[in-house]
């Protein structure tokens, strides 16, 4: 394979790994020598190395990692600031709602409710500490949600059923009947 | 049946009578769609997969073809403006649905094409820090609660029941054929006089033709708009 | 500050942040007006098309996105699992181009289109992440529907006005006119 198309796939393949990861994998993956693959990890440290470039490669012992460039940081850190600090969207306080008063619950089943998917909102509450996961105790690949408890304490209670109309909310019926009608039919048959 | 149509699956009024279009290899045009109404209205008063909901659908296109063919065999009758304005639109809509159509073919070669790009978990390394939103009260989370449940939509099962009430097609040719044989001579608005909605008149309308084509019912009408006369042909 | 840092600075933002990520907000984090943060974009997009790189910017309506190149999806794959791998029915097609091309539209607009209606495919397209909905802005009760990044990233464009036919397909004047009386005649998009 010509050299141009290496440093891309391995580009690609770092780009979304996230952590570090062995060259021994990189070079399998790309299915190329372990030589070749330091080649083009070279020229990928010399691209990143450039100043127009944003990123850099990380190794430590057997590992590379990509990562942001150092002398960026505190761009990103406003960013991150400015992502995660921010007043939540409409989306976002559903979500941390029906997770609230319907907590430990699903994905599919928060899913289900709201009839859009929630993958990013899920994770950037995560981040933020206003919610957390658990296993799910009904399905061993899966996790179940619930309020944090230093949301629950800022909203000013120590426990959920103390938040209001928790009794009648908590057991409202067409929610229920809207989770056992839709996690019957597979959303995914379309 | 004089038709035995293989079709694909299709879905809705104008999957139909385009896949109608494309088999007998014609253009959108008012001819062709004269050509093919014949088709359409057997079609769709045989086909078992039209589910009740979709029947006021196919029932309105099937009414605008009704309207074209009459004037392919009769000339001299004149639309309104209103039914112009219809006919145009089905000739229109029907070829920008097929615009659509032949779009999506090509969306999905790209969504089977190996191509596919992934992103990275974003954040990804940083800890979790307790970020809470400014001013969240409970009782903001109890709103938001709130207007979940009330989105949850029970329209659903509302339109069901409207739906069912109304005939289909084939038990309004059994009442057809029993009311023309209970009097032997009826007018189509005496027929319809008990209709609920337009969808039911439309209904009796299809039932009517589809009477007069197996022979089993002969038509008369004076003059445009006049008073449709029934017979039952055995009470001749 | 010089176009090259500007670059480097964007590109780390787009790196950490691995969302969609808002122009307006990039523009201010990095203190410059959006005429010139759509330049450096312009510049990022140019590197990126270079057959070594194995990176590609996503674009959709005011965000942009930082993933992988499309290409290299076989290595990718051995990384990470692809949820994007199942297929959709012609119905889901159908209502994906119509969104694609003409979003962000109602469902009212969709149904005039299409002949039928699209509820229970529009769920199931919201639910697997592939569409997005939100609020209408000519009618508060309802929603306009757009297509999604994860949709961009399962067609393998990084941009809608890459698919097929767009500037054809995007522009019908009779659709707008169809839809417009449409819309006028049925109150009751969502």
């Amino acid at each position: 394979m010509e050299q141009e198309k290496l440093q891309s796939i391995i580009e690609s393949v770092l780009f979304v790994s996230g952590e570090g990861i062995k060259k021994s994998k990189l070079a399998k993956i790309a299915g190329v020598e372990n030589g070749v693959l330091e080649e083009v990890l070279g020229k990928l440290t010399e691209k990143y190395s450039l100043p127009r470039s944003g990123l850099t490669l990380l190794a430590k012992g057997e590992e590379v990692q990509l990562a942001s460039k150092a002398d960026n940081v505190v761009f990103v850190e406003q960013m991150v600031k400015n992502e995660l600090a921010e007043g939540l969207s409409p989306a976002a306080l559903e979500v941390v709602s029906i997770i609230a008063y319907r907590g430990p619950i699903s994905k599919t089943e928060i899913e289900a409710i709201r009839g859009v998917n929630c993958s990013y909102t899920l994770r950037n509450l995560l981040l933020r500490g206003l919610i957390e996961r658990s296993d799910n105790p009904r399905d061993s690949r899966g996790y179940v949600y619930s309020i944090s408890f230093e949301l629950l304490k800022k909203l000013g209670v120590d426990r959920v059923e103390k938040l209001p109309d928790y009794a009648t909310l908590s057991t409202e019926e067409r929610i229920t009947s809207i989770i056992s009608t839709d996690t019957e039919n597979n959303p995914e048959n379309n | 049946m004089a038709y035995h149509i293989k079709l694909e699956q299709f879905e809705g009024p104008l999957d139909l009578l385009l896949q109608l279009t494309e088999q007998e290899k014609l253009d959108i045009t008012r001819v062709s769609l004269a050509q093919i109404a014949d088709q359409y209205l057997d079609y769709i008063s045989h086909a078992q997969n039209i589910t009740l909901d979709h029947l006021a659908d196919f029932l309105s296109v099937a009414a605008r073809l009704i309207l074209i063919k009459s004037k392919a065999l009769l000339p001299l009758l004149e639309f309104t403006e209103e039914e112009e304005e219809e006919i145009r639109d089905l000739e229109h809509q029907l070829a920008e649905y097929k615009k659509f159509k032949d779009a999506a073919k090509k969306v999905g070669d790209l969504v089977d094409a190996p191509f596919v790009s992934f992103t990275r978990e974003g954040f990804s390394g940083l800890g979790v820090v307790f970020y809470p939103p400014e001013n969240m009260t409970a009782e903001d989370l109890k709103k938001a609660f709130e207007k979940v449940v009330g989105e949850i939509p029970v329209v659903e099962k509302l339109e069901q029941e409207t739906v069912r009430d109304i005939l289909t097609l084939e038990e309004k040719i059994v009442h057809l054929q029993d009311a023309l044989r209970q009097r032997a001579h009826a007018s189509f608005s005496e027929l319809i006089a008990n209709a609920k909605d337009k969808v039911e008149v439309v209904v009796s309308f299809l039932a009517m033709l589809e009477l007069v084509k197996q022979r089993i019912i002969h038509v008369e009408q004076e003059g445009l708009f006049s008073e449709i006369q029934l017979k039952h042909k055995e009470e001749k």
